[in-house]
């Protein structure tokens, strides 16, 4: 939270390069390859000196540097350009045109007037009580915060739950959803119901899998009628209607 | 100085404590004291003849804008229909059982390590939580899992579009 | 009703977020949207005339009081600390976020040539950027865009109100 201590005063790879380009005054559409490759090493070399841990990012820039300087370096056939031959070092203008454009509208954005630092909105609200007896503070609801509560109290799971939680998972837990709503409605359902009509292999799988599931951990019995008959599904428990009894 | 009468009205609307007129003294560095008493005093009157929705009042500490006191039903109104509000314990619960569905209360308890008995009511209430079934086990425990209602207030198509606990991971470095 | 203005004025000053005409509409029952929006109106004309300490502002497709900006200094004063503002790696994550959304971790690390894990995680835990779903690609990464207390903080009424990039343009010509 806060500020964040950046001792390389870089941003990354691509602001490096913007401001060699800066200093020396370069047309960016024309950048002479060898004195940029050069000083770009160059400042690699005094960001280790000074001990900074050089992020991954720099040293693959610094190869692809030197990739395109090699290749501008290959004789170029004298009709190249009608041939459509790309400049080696298209991709990385577009992609240094493209971080400048948005690290301008980063300095736009800052230039805003930002709530907090130029505008301030009210901040006391001791005068009403908190409705409602019971509650405590209130947050307001987010994915990530559901994920980031969740996380931490993966402490406390035990070692049979600490399976990671997977899209899989969740997709299974849909599928239970859908079941035990049609038996909700239904009371008893049959596995090709539930299947419906022309039904991908992703779904007869996941409707196996929360069969399986639901049976594993009891809410769900299935009966069939004969060794090739009908397989037919119930809630284990009839007579629960919705409310809740005596669990609290 | 600029207008002192709108610097003195911008701290009191601003702080979040009342502020005495020693602390805005203070702040401003030259102004007089009774100079300020007497624009905070103006601005008083100025905002009870307005008759607007709040008006300054001098508290024990010092001075605040508060809400009309006659008007205090219609902030109740507007905080109990605030729709997307949770206590961190609530969500707790509901990340539970959010990612442990379909679950028994016994395991919710265990996993927050405490009696989650009033939260979960309050889930059911809210209707972000649904009762699945019976469990056909002694006790016949009941299965809660989210509603649809859930997916709506978190804005997700279906449950595998929540974000895994390996990709929150992903993010922390 | 009584005083339909000062209800207005109430709810407006006790709200902790920007309250939009519906919402205003839904707290009051009976109100027309027509007359709410012409009584916001006429109470930021009025509170503008008076160059008071703050003002009405419309923000996040709603309206909030906040301080007059050329005031900032005496409340920065008054807290004392600085803020805590945004670093540029933050303010160029968000960026991206903001014009590129919806968007995928993977095209914001390619964009800014560096993994913005840190960053991106500092924006969710602050609220200015949100999980949004996920992209129906192999992996189906989560795609991220800008939350309203983005607009909110950046003082935008919606997202159109964003400045167009201009070297974009001339790139994808």
């Amino acid at each position: 939270m806060g500020y964040e201590i950046k001792l390389d005063i870089f941003e990354g790879p691509l602001d490096l390069l913007l401001y060699l380009i800066r200093k020396n005054e370069i047309d960016i559409y024309n950048i002479p390859m060898a004195v940029v490759t050069e000083q770009y090493l160059q400042h690699l070399e005094v960001l280790k000196s000074l001990n900074l841990d050089l992020a991954g990012e720099y040293l693959v820039m610094a190869s692809t540097l030197i990739h395109i300087k090699s290749r501008m370096l290959l004789p170029v056939e004298a009709d190249a350009d009608e041939n459509g031959e790309e400049d080696p070092r298209a991709d990385l203008v577009k992609q240094l045109l493209e971080y400048q454009a948005f690290k301008e509208a980063a300095l736009t954005l800052d230039r805003r007037l930002l709530l907090g630092r130029d505008v301030f909105k009210r901040e006391a609200w001791p005068e009403l009580e908190k409705s409602g007896e019971d509650e405590e503070d209130l947050v307001e609801l987010n994915v990530f915060e559901l994920v980031a509560a969740f996380q931490r109290m993966a402490v406390n799971l035990r070692k049979e739950d600490v399976m990671e939680i997977e899209t899989e998972k969740m997709s299974l837990s849909d599928m239970i959803h859908e079941i035990m709503e049609r038996l909700g409605e239904e009371k008893d359902v049959s596995f090709t119901d539930l299947l419906g009509e022309s039904p991908t292999r992703k779904r007869v799988i996941y409707t196996l899998l929360a069969l399986l599931e639901l049976m594993k951990i009891r809410l769900i019995r299935a009966f069939q009628a004969g060794p090739f008959g009908p397989i037919r599904i119930f809630p284990a428990v009839e007579e629960w209607n919705g409310r809740p009894q005596g669990d609290h | 100085m600029e207008d002192l009468r709108a610097i003195i009205e911008t701290l009191l609307f601003a702080s979040d404590t009342p502020l005495g007129v020693d602390r805005i003294k203070d702040i401003l560095g030259e102004a007089e004291r009774t100079e300020i008493a007497q624009i905070i005093a103006d601005l008083k009157r100025e905002h009870d003849e307005r008759k607007g929705g709040f008006q300054l009042c001098e508290v024990a500490s010092g001075y605040q804008f508060r809400t009309r006191p006659d008007l205090a039903l219609w902030i109740k109104k507007m905080r109990g229909l605030k729709p997307s509000m949770l206590s961190p314990a609530a969500l707790e619960t509901l990340a539970v059982i959010a990612y442990r569905q379909p679950v028994v209360k016994a395991d919710i308890d265990r996993v927050r390590g405490v009696d989650v008995s009033g939260t979960l009511k309050g889930l059911l209430e809210k209707k972000l939580v649904r009762m699945l079934g019976r469990k056909d086990v002694p006790g016949k425990p009941i299965v809660y899992g989210t509603s649809k209602k859930f997916l709506e207030v978190f804005n997700l198509k279906d449950l595998s579009e929540l974000p895994t606990l390996r990709e929150l991971k992903e993010l922390q470095e």
